[in-house]
């Protein structure tokens, strides 16, 4: 059973030849940057729930090299389809934290990007996304783009039948489509190997006759370099791939979860050891330069960004009653026209 | 203009749709070179090539999932589940994703797809191959459900379906494929998606149904006729949104209604037109208004599925009942 | 006798049933030693192992069809779905197999399975968190489909379906959980399953609900009360088969009915009720029958559920548009 | 990749050292007569069938084998979960022919079968039944019988969700669950090849963790090897098995079905020289004194039966109105009782 890739060891030292990408020092700083990003939009966001202020929210604390290293290989031409835990990856296609706010704050508004229009909305229903990613690429594939649908799950959405069938036509029709599995070893409370036996996750894409690559979910070059490749071969036609991204959920389910429930904290801790941000900022501090000050002057204007998102966020008005169905049909058939009038704009 | 079956009208509208919009696609099981196992789909591979109409693997779910990665993504894919009582693998994506992504995106994301089905029994099929769940469908906030009674309604219904830019379920009722012919021109024209339409004009009673049924209310309203009675028909057409307001402009104007459908009784789509009736023209109303439908069971295998059927008989019957009423 | 929740009390129903029927076994997501994402089966695993009590993969499909496979080989199968939105991939197994397997083996196999749900929003949760989609299985002939009112209901009822011999779908209003508490014997006794109950005698209108809505219905009646209207409220507490007797007979006394569900109005369960009553009471009726529901679309986000959700003052006002009817 | 399993070559001849149960000259006769017994009724059915007699019928020609190879290995203690082109198998568990005929003639009382009371009746929604099999396998675990549920499907079937997500939880909770697949390389119009990408369907194995085989689809010796040893395994705590029976679909799909609109005679020709009953006949002609005599009579006996059971069938006058209803519930609810009343008995 070959070792996931990978190029920084936990300890940031490097244990493989980087790709090109990851000699570049500017390249490295907006990576790490953006995972920063992420995991400080998580602790406010998980502030905000705590006191009320927020819905219930799933952190992508450990996490952050999935969503930014996927989306840092990608292009406009692509499309992203993330599950509920990839913060990183919308913030670097370009939503922004007040939509995400929104989004978890329970306002659909959160979802009408100003970004990245083409890209997907947060998918609740485990494992619905990988369908739609097939269409996008199907779609992407009948209008001749460059174009490939990449969308991201988690170990228990490998388990849905959504998630076979999707990548069973991938591989059928040879759809210019990426799975990436964000394998963070919990389904909630579900072992990833009381999930499933299957050897790898990346093993099931011999099911669907595609590749199947196991990395490193912690090192963010090594996600960001095998979805380069997989969209290379996804752009030359030589269809689907899918990605097994190993990681681990070092938070709660999500902000309704309580993980001491069914796992010990001696289970928890090493695992902090092997987090993304740290290897990357040892790797940065090592070889490009990166200081005490960078670090605090990064934390400082993302905490100031997120918190300022916040407080837009927070005094954002709820849409008029009339919304919710205002945007049903594109034009409301004549009892919803006739409710939206009645419900009006208080 | 030529006498076409329904099939065929299907088919025309079709074809029309693929060349008229390069956006179109057409994606279902055994829907490309044999043709979809009734041919609604006969010969358009040929003409339209492998690419546009495209067998897809045995996955319903993917069926209707990849309609609504593809639609918002800019295709107009009108997919094909092979039977109704294949649907409901698709249910989850069309009421968890299909019918929101407007909604939820507040139109960023929208989901023109159209999800063909023929359903209904009455062909003798083996199991599962007779279902009529319109109603479960009827139920889901943001779709679209609609179905025909001719071939002329098929064509020019189909046609407004995937132009729509929302989605839209389009039963066809199976039944009928080739069981009429009537003139369509291959006209390019729509017809309203939202209307329902007075197929007969009356006085006495109101008939509302759709699809196939209406062969046998037509059959009841000519029976009734002979006995004196003025029916008029109402083919509902649109099963969500539903035209309440034709419905209940008809029950004013006769007092009487009966309500004809194959589905079972119980949270069957004549209980909402039932209810608004019983809303909103309780004072007009100058007898109960009745549902003939199927029994309020499952669809039994074909040895007994006549007795299943709501028959002319039974219409007949509740209608004299429903005018004897004082 | 102690005061107990209705998580509790759906708790002590499973341990009761675990307890006295070796056949009897759980599964479904999360709800080993997590106890559910609603602690519905906090300590059970604990109690009755890990083969009795299991968290299955995350697969809803084979959730369903598993129950139906270990129903008709011999087990009595409690399953969970976490949320009624994720029990839509479930539809196939339960329309297609669950619902017939006694009918369609003429009884040689049956499936004594149920389906746990929590169901209804209201508690500020994520997007398809909340939904309401009892309509579309209680048009499925073969199914039971219960919901429970109040911790002892949902304790008497949830006995009562794991001992039927057929399957049943039950869901409980997940906005009850913890909302109230009252007296729960655990004394082993199930409640009739397939009977409404009248939760409150009244002369004047008859409020039919079921589930959480019960709580804005009890609220409106004593509104209604403090003007001197008198409500009989009927929990349905059935909703498939649909005790309509009862339904019926209360209306037949009071003349005027209000019903108020959660789920969206068209094609929701409130239409099969108030086509019931038009069809059988129609001369009892005093005024029409109105129904107060969600609103006829998907539900909001957290920020607009309250305004999706049927209130105290809609039903009142509602309730007394009935009233003045003449 | 290695060959399927076989012990016959088309011709008859012996290609790998066969198995104990394949050397007893009885029990090859009995498994050829029970092929040979399934192609009567096979042929009976769609007489009937064109003359207006029976419904949709799906014929097993070409496949009897592997109904036929996987039922004779099971024992009393197990549960057959066919689709619905698994005729033989049925038969070869006790289902009788007037069973069968009432069924696919439409009624509902050829499910009610008086021989194995635990089997599944045909699953027509295809690959639902892989759940069951699941539920069937859990409940035999849990009463701790050394039962194993044996459900069987087609190369299509295995492109749905329900196929994947039964194999999966087979495979995390080590159920006795054996999956077959008759791979007659067509499901309807759409090919194996365009059905899935996966290398073989023995292959889709490797997403549940658990062993895959490919056999010999028309050699029935190979079958029923394969499944003894996979009842085996399941029976000894070993957990379930995917089997892959490579076959051919001689017919068209059913009655309803016109395969000349798909695919060419030259492609099916050759098929008919790999079908199970010639080689059988040959080995038994060559090895075990099966004589010229011996196959009419029982084609004689075989054609006799059947259309006996045809005559019987015919004679049964359908069910009254009221059974639709009858049997729903244990306890018809009162609406019903009442639609009973109703329809009555006639
Ligand atoms: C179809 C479906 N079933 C159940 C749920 C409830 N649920 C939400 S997240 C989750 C676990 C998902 O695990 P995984 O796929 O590993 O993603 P992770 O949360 O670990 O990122 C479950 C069961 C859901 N959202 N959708
Ligand atoms: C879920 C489902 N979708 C569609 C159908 C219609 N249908 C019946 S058989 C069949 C093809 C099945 O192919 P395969 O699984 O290879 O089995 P085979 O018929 O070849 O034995 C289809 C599409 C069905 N019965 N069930
Ligand atoms: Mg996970
Ligand atoms: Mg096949």
């Amino acid at each position: 059973m070959p070792e996931p890739l990978g190029f920084l060891s936990a300890a940031g030292e490097v244990v493989r030849d980087l790709p090109d990408f990851a000699r570049d020092g500017d390249t490295l700083r907006a990576l790490y940057s953006a995972m920063a990003r992420a995991r400080t939009f998580d602790a406010k966001a998980i502030a905000l729930q705590r006191t009320g202020r927020l819905g219930t929210y799933a952190s992508s604390l450990g996490q952050e090299a999935i969503g930014v290293g996927v989306t840092s290989a990608m292009t406009d031409a692509d499309v992203f389809l993330p599950s509920f835990r990839e913060h990183g990856g919308q913030l670097w296609r370009g939503v922004t934290l007040v939509e995400l706010f929104l989004y978890w704050g329970g306002d659909e508004r959160g979802n009408d990007f100003a970004g990245p229009r083409q890209d997907f909305p947060v998918c609740i229903p485990v494992a619905s996304q990988f369908p739609h990613a097939a269409g996008v690429a199907l779609a992407l594939q009948q209008k001749a783009t460059t174009g490939v649908a990449v969308a991201v799950g988690g170990d228990g959405a490998t388990s849905k039948g959504d998630f076979y069938e999707a990548l069973n036509v991938v591989g059928a029709w040879d759809l210019p489509a990426i799975f990436v599995i964000n394998n963070n070893q919990w389904a909630i409370s579900v072992r990833r190997t009381d999930q499933t036996r299957a050897r790898t996750l990346a093993d099931k894409a011999v099911a669907a006759g595609i590749p199947g690559e196991q990395v490193d979910g912690n090192d963010v070059i090594a996600v960001r370099e095998a979805t380069e490749r997989a969209l290379r071969r996804a752009r030359d036609g030589e269809g689907g791939t899918l990605i097994e991204c190993v990681s681990y959920r070092l938070g709660d389910h999500t902000t309704a979860d309580d993980a001491s429930r069914y796992r010990d904290d001696a289970e928890v801790s090493p695992h902090w050891k092997a987090e993304p941000l740290i290897r990357l900022r040892n790797h940065l501090v090592a070889n490009h330069g990166w200081r005490k000050d960078d670090e605090q002057a990064l934390l400082r204007t993302t905490g100031d960004e997120v918190d300022k998102a916040a407080e837009t966020y927070l005094a954002v008005a709820p849409e008029p009653a009339r919304a919710m169905v205002d945007h049903l049909y594109a034009t409301p058939p004549a009892d919803l026209a006739a409710l939206a009038e009645e419900l009006g704009d208080g | 203009m030529a006498e076409h079956t329904m099939i065929e009208a299907v088919r025309m509208a079709l074809g029309r749709a693929l060349e008229e919009d390069p956006d179109v696609i057409l994606f279902g099981e055994d829907i490309g070179i044999d043709g979809g196992v009734f041919r609604a789909t006969d010969g358009l591979i040929q003409r339209h090539g492998s690419a546009r109409v495209r067998d897809t693997p045995l996955s319903e779910t993917v069926i209707a999932g990849m309609a609504v990665g593809a639609a918002a993504a800019g295709l107009r894919p009108v997919a094909e589940i092979q039977f109704m009582g294949f649907l409901y693998s698709a249910i989850d994506q069309l009421a968890n994703h299909a019918a929101r992504l407007r909604n939820r995106t507040r139109a960023r994301l929208t989901c023109p797809m159209v999800l063909r089905a023929p359903y209904g029994g009455g062909i003798r099929a083996p199991e599962h191959h007779s279902e009529s769940a319109e109603a479960m469908l009827a139920h889901i906030p943001g779709l679209r459900v609609v179905i025909p009674s001719s071939p002329a309604r098929a064509y020019g219904l189909l046609l407004a379906a995937i132009r729509d830019p929302d989605p839209v379920v389009f039963l066809e009722p199976k039944r009928l494929y080739r069981a009429i012919s009537e003139d369509v021109a291959d006209s390019g024209e729509a017809l309203p998606i939202d209307a329902a339409v007075v197929l007969r004009e009356g006085t006495d009673l109101t008939l509302v149904s759709w699809g196939a049924m209406l062969t046998e209310t037509k059959a009841a309203a000519d029976t009734l006729a002979a006995d004196g009675v003025s029916s008029e028909i109402v083919d509902l057409s649109s099963l969500k949104p539903i035209d309440r307001r034709a419905v209940r402009a008809s029950v004013e104007k006769t007092g009487r209604c009966v309500i004809v459908h194959e589905a079972p009784l119980t949270a069957g789509l004549g209980a909402e037109i039932a209810a608004d009736l019983a809303e909103h023209c309780l004072m007009s109303l100058l007898a109960p208004v009745r549902r003939v439908t199927g029994h309020d069971t499952v669809m039994p295998y074909p040895r007994l599925e006549r007795r299943y059927m709501p028959s002319t008989e039974r219409i007949v019957r509740t209608a004299q009942e429903v005018m004897e009423f004082a």
